[in-house]
């Protein structure tokens, strides 16, 4: 086994990945940059260099810097978690060429995958089924204009080379075509430094369901169950679930076959994600595969057992899967939130600032990554997520409830976070039905929905408010006027100050 | 009206309901909306949290540090809420200068976190409807759309794109026909 | 089912209760002592109510203040947790009389199960195995001396009415035999009001292994599996874990058996637990049943998946248990630390004191059932037990690994704690190999050992340390002579200051 | 010995070993026996606590506040360390005063937190060995038997059976050979 790991990453993951380590005996090694010198991966970590400024382009994006603190720190492997250069084939080439293990799957599945248009290549002539969309990328507003004509609107605009919602614009009508065009290309470029985009058919309310699969270097590929996160803010999920309450045993079945098909058709190894589109009438349609792992990977592990960061790295150390398909037993339900530094009452705009509060809740079915503590700051360089809340129980409904106590005990301040829209969506009606797809937030979350909360709860916050302003009057005034206050006998000291009041 | 001389009573709005908030004496007696409430308020010793029993009922607050002085935003049992406090005295004068037409809507929009002005949409002196999108900021790799809190005339639009912003700096302001007569 | 319940208690057990409360839709109504106005369980519970000054037997013992709390509140059921007045079978009487409902078993089985010889009677008949002892109380030093004569030494002092460790005291000698006798009725008057105490023979070097049992009010009885408690200090459980690391499956199923016949034989109801002593050959004696959640039940619902505190409400509202023996299933191994406020490094003495940071550690498969948080004061008042610390994993290797890394993780100032006798244990060789009974501390830690520190963190601390002082002088000094540092150039300030030191 | 005067050198005692720890200069330079570290310790912004890199290794460290001057309470790693720290001068002090036979061994025991006396098991003047159980005191309704850390005679034994102590409030003291000579 591995005697040191280097963690190409910050955040939360990183913190994920150090704990997975420290867990199978093996070092880890953090690298930084310059403001995070006091972020909890680095104190975590066995060890930590840093690596440049804040901008990520000069520190977690710079696979140079990277290589070179893997060689200088006598790390064997890196993982590169998610985001920064985990589906960056060029590196993982890179890191293989320098003598080093990369955990996660060949360079060449890497492009394959990332590459949404030679992706769904690859999974029509495997038999896994897709949406109708451009063969290539799309250059001129006519070729746009031409595609969605044919396919009927609405069409997606997507970045070829995107993930996590960045890129991409619903297209409803042709005069929407040419902003729409502008503004995905605008931040392809930003995202991915490409300004390659392609169009597919919108699938009108569908439910994102994706599926967990994992395949060693020895042929040996299973899935792990799905996982239901059509629970979307501006395309980026926000609430995660497994397993999905529409699935069936019949219908895992099938789509965990065509995700083991899909995995198997690009050679992949390690931990992957195969995401489907799911229609009304619960036809699938393979949407990307994530050649790493997943943000939400924790729902799986709560239902599956399986440790998932321990197992990539149990497999890119060259070991054989310790499980088959029968060994995957799911027991019951877990939900995940992510808790974002946002302002759910604002349009759910990233909040700057440096927390001055923050303890999670605790106690049976519930589990915290986290990536930040109390003192640290929320900066503009990175994604803006707190940490991930997940909450386990024996059925949906009880994992719903133990949610809903646990982000009741969140306690954050210093910046506003998405706890609150958590707690609706878990009160919501639709969402404990079961009945939503990836237009639940715009549907069912108008700024108006937003801001009426539970009105018991809103009275209490008026009192607290109020009793605020009173005692900080009151304190002001006695600081203020210390000496009249101390002649006054004890038990007149409350009238007084009302008088003193009346004279300002 | 208020025993105390009219010192310890507020008027709290918070989503558009008004709560009337009195204190009354040194025994935690509170009156909202009439109600009487026996109040035992704690500052927690960890920062801006506060312990509060109502009439047995148990409360965890925390309250965020402040922007304007009287605003508040109060986390409670998982939401978020903005609170606006004013005193009786202040209220008065307020609903006073409202009712004589002086003062301003809350028209003046201030960028919500540092970014870069990456599009404007519209221009000085044009008429906005409320909901329209104004200009977008990148801010931690995402685009952002700013948009018109209230109806109105489009005015001093003190940014241009590719400028970098500070948090709270005012991007624009929306002036609507009460505030222009 | 109910809509408010009391809790009769305080700590990490009285929040365990609220949560479930919570968690069911139902209310949740705390009582508190003077001192316990900030204590975490008053600011989670939905009413909380002052019963009376710190000590306990005027407030928390108090079974009429808390009778009338609940009658004022309009509460319609009273669970009781654990020590206070759990085991009150007079107390569970009165609840029952005011026409409230006593999540537990009836006041018959308790007051059985309460009288230690009377339950080995109702064992005896039932078939359980029991440890060789005195029939009924011993008052005389002669008697005790004839039992001891007969059974052999050593032999076990305990008190009738006890619990907990409280009362016990191990004779070796007839030497002994007089102030072991005088100690052990002072622990006991003073602990449960009562001077009674009995004798056993004393089994060398048994493991201490308890099942967990539930019973509805339909004649329903189940078992969930078995509980590994032998490592305590001072007879009182520090870790425990699920399942014990010596059972068997056929062990288990006669153990379990004997446990759900010992639950019949005494009526009973609700959640309760069966404690044996195994002795080096694997039989098994009855110790004691304890008529109550026990502490350590998280790693049961760790391992089987079943809340075993809203299981006790479901059960307690006359509803018949959901699951019949062969739906416990038994996934993976629980290990929980308790982190107690004591000093490890002082014999264990409890510490007193505020706590000034705390920060327990997460991530997958660890959960944390706390009862305090920072700020709050431990006091002489009550059990000095912080919170508990739980590790959940596949297999006992990684969740002692996980507890290794979690422990490493969890941050207090302000009290010492048995966080490094927890690391310590789970790095013993014996723990790991799962070869260890109830003798495992005084055996395997001696206080040399428990000083015997990793010499890499010992360095670190070393470093630390002078660190601080360093800089506390540097601080001091530069406040005393600030005039004089300000005229000195910047890059002469540290050889300035070290002058400055030569001439103090 | 020291190029920067002496004043930055410690020695440090854990649990009987003990380390020589210098500070040179401003570049965070530490020599740790002989070993040259480069040191950055960050004071975290949560009580206590510090961020430790040496040599790129890092750290977590939280320190106890002191009853004793010199004595840390160092928790590292999951363990704790009870750190003597004194600077090369004061070693040096130490060190000769030792030599010639003056200070005294730490004899005088405290109790560890309040409680009650409830039984006295030696009497003043005896002599003890190390381990020996010299009284117990009850807290938290647990008993606690206080041992003797050294061996020696008891002296100056302050409490009475049925006694309430305050923690830190010194029980008894025993006195070895050495310090009556």
């Amino acid at each position: 086994m591995f005697k040191k790991i280097l963690v190409a990453n910050r955040g939360e993951i990183a913190v994920r990945i150090i704990r997975a380590c420290r867990e199978m005996g093996i070092k880890a090694v953090a690298v930084y940059s310059e403001i995070d010198r006091e972020a909890m991966h680095v104190h975590l970590a066995d060890e930590a260099h840093l690596i440049g400024p804040a901008p990520a382009s000069e520190s977690y994006l710079s696979g140079d810097k990277i290589l070179e603190v893997a060689k200088k720190s006598g790390a064997e492997a890196i993982h590169p978690g998610y985001g920064f250069l985990s589906e960056n084939g060029d590196f993982a080439e890179k890191v293989k060429q320098a003598g080093l293990v990369w955990i996660g799957p060949s360079a060449s599945a890497i492009h394959s995958m990332g590459s949404k248009t030679e992706a769904r290549k690859i999974m029509i002539n495997a038999g896994v089924p897709v949406v109708p969309g451009t063969e290539g990328g799309v250059e001129s507003i006519e070729e746009a204009i031409a595609f969605a004509s044919q396919a009927g609107y609405p069409v997606l605009i997507k970045a070829a080379m995107g993930g996590g919602g960045k890129g991409m614009r619903v297209v409803r009508s042709q005069e929407e075509m040419p902003g729409a065009l502008d503004g995905a290309r605008r931040e392809s470029i930003n995202a991915f430094g490409s300004p390659l985009i392609y169009l597919e058919k919108y699938i009108e309310r569908p439910r994102h369901i994706e599926f967990q699969v994992f395949a060693d270097h020895h042929g040996n590929v299973i899935h792990l169950g799905e996982r239901e996160c059509s629970i979307q803010r501006r395309h980026q999920k926000v609430v995660e679930e497994c397993p999905s309450p529409v699935m069936t045993p019949e219908l895992r079945e099938k789509m965990g076959a065509s995700a083991v098909e899909a995995a198997r058709a690009c050679g992949y190894q390690n931990a992957g994600t195969v995401e489907f589109l799911v229609d009304q009438e619960m036809n699938y349609y393979f949407l990307e595969m994530n050649t790493r792992l997943q943000v939400e990977h924790p729902v799986t592990e709560m239902v599956t057992g399986v440790d998932l960061a321990q197992l990539q790295i149990h497999v890119a150390n060259g070991k054989p899967l310790p499980y088959s398909q029968e060994d995957i037993e799911m027991r019951g339900h877990a939900i995940e939130v992510r808790i974002y530094s946002e302002d759910s009452l604002n349009n759910f705009l990233p909040h700057t600032g440096r927390i001055r509060y923050l303890r999670p809740p605790d106690g049976f079915g519930i589990r915290e990554d986290s990536g930040v503590r109390e003192g640290d700051e929320i900066s503009i360089h990175y994604d803006p997520m707190i940490s991930k809340l997940i909450a386990w129980a024996g059925d949906r409904e009880s994992a719903i409830r133990r949610m809903d106590r646990a982000l009741a005990e969140y306690r954050i301040t210093g910046v506003r976070t998405t706890i609150p829209f958590g707690r609706l969506v878990m009160r919501n009606e639709s969402f404990r039905k079961g009945d939503f797809d990836t237009s639940f937030v715009e549907r069912e979350f108008e700024i108006e929905h937003l801001q009426a909360r539970e009105k018991a709860w809103q009275k209490v916050a008026a009192v607290a408010a109020a009793w605020l302003r009173h005692h900080e009057r009151g304190k002001g005034r006695h600081e203020e006027n210390a000496h009249t206050v101390q002649v006054m006998s004890e038990s007149s000291g409350w009238k007084a100050r009302g008088r003193k009041t009346e004279l300002r | 009206m208020n025993t105390n001389g009219g010192g310890d009573a507020y008027r709290v709005e918070i989503n558009g309901d008004v709560y009337e908030v009195e204190f009354r004496g040194k025994d935690g007696i509170v009156m909202i909306d009439g109600e009487e409430i026996q109040l035992d308020v704690r500052p927690k010793s960890v920062p801006d949290h506060y312990s509060m029993l109502g009439n047995g009922e148990s409360y965890i607050i925390a309250v965020e540090p402040r922007d304007e002085p009287n605003q508040y935003r109060v986390h409670a049992g998982g939401y978020d809420f903005d609170a606006d406090v004013i005193s009786k005295r202040e209220a008065f004068l307020r609903d006073y200068l409202r009712a004589a037409g002086v003062g301003k809507a809350e028209g003046r929009i201030k960028a919500p976190m540092p970014g870069l002005i990456i599009k404007i949409e519209m221009q000085e002196g044009e008429d906005v409807l409320q909901g329209d999108s104004v200009l977008v900021m990148e801010a931690m790799k995402m685009e952002n759309e700013i948009k018109a809190p209230i109806s109105g005339t489009l005015k001093e639009l003190n940014v241009r794109e590719g400028d970098a912003v500070e948090k709270g700096q005012i991007l624009f302001e929306i002036v609507t026909s009460s505030d222009i007569a």
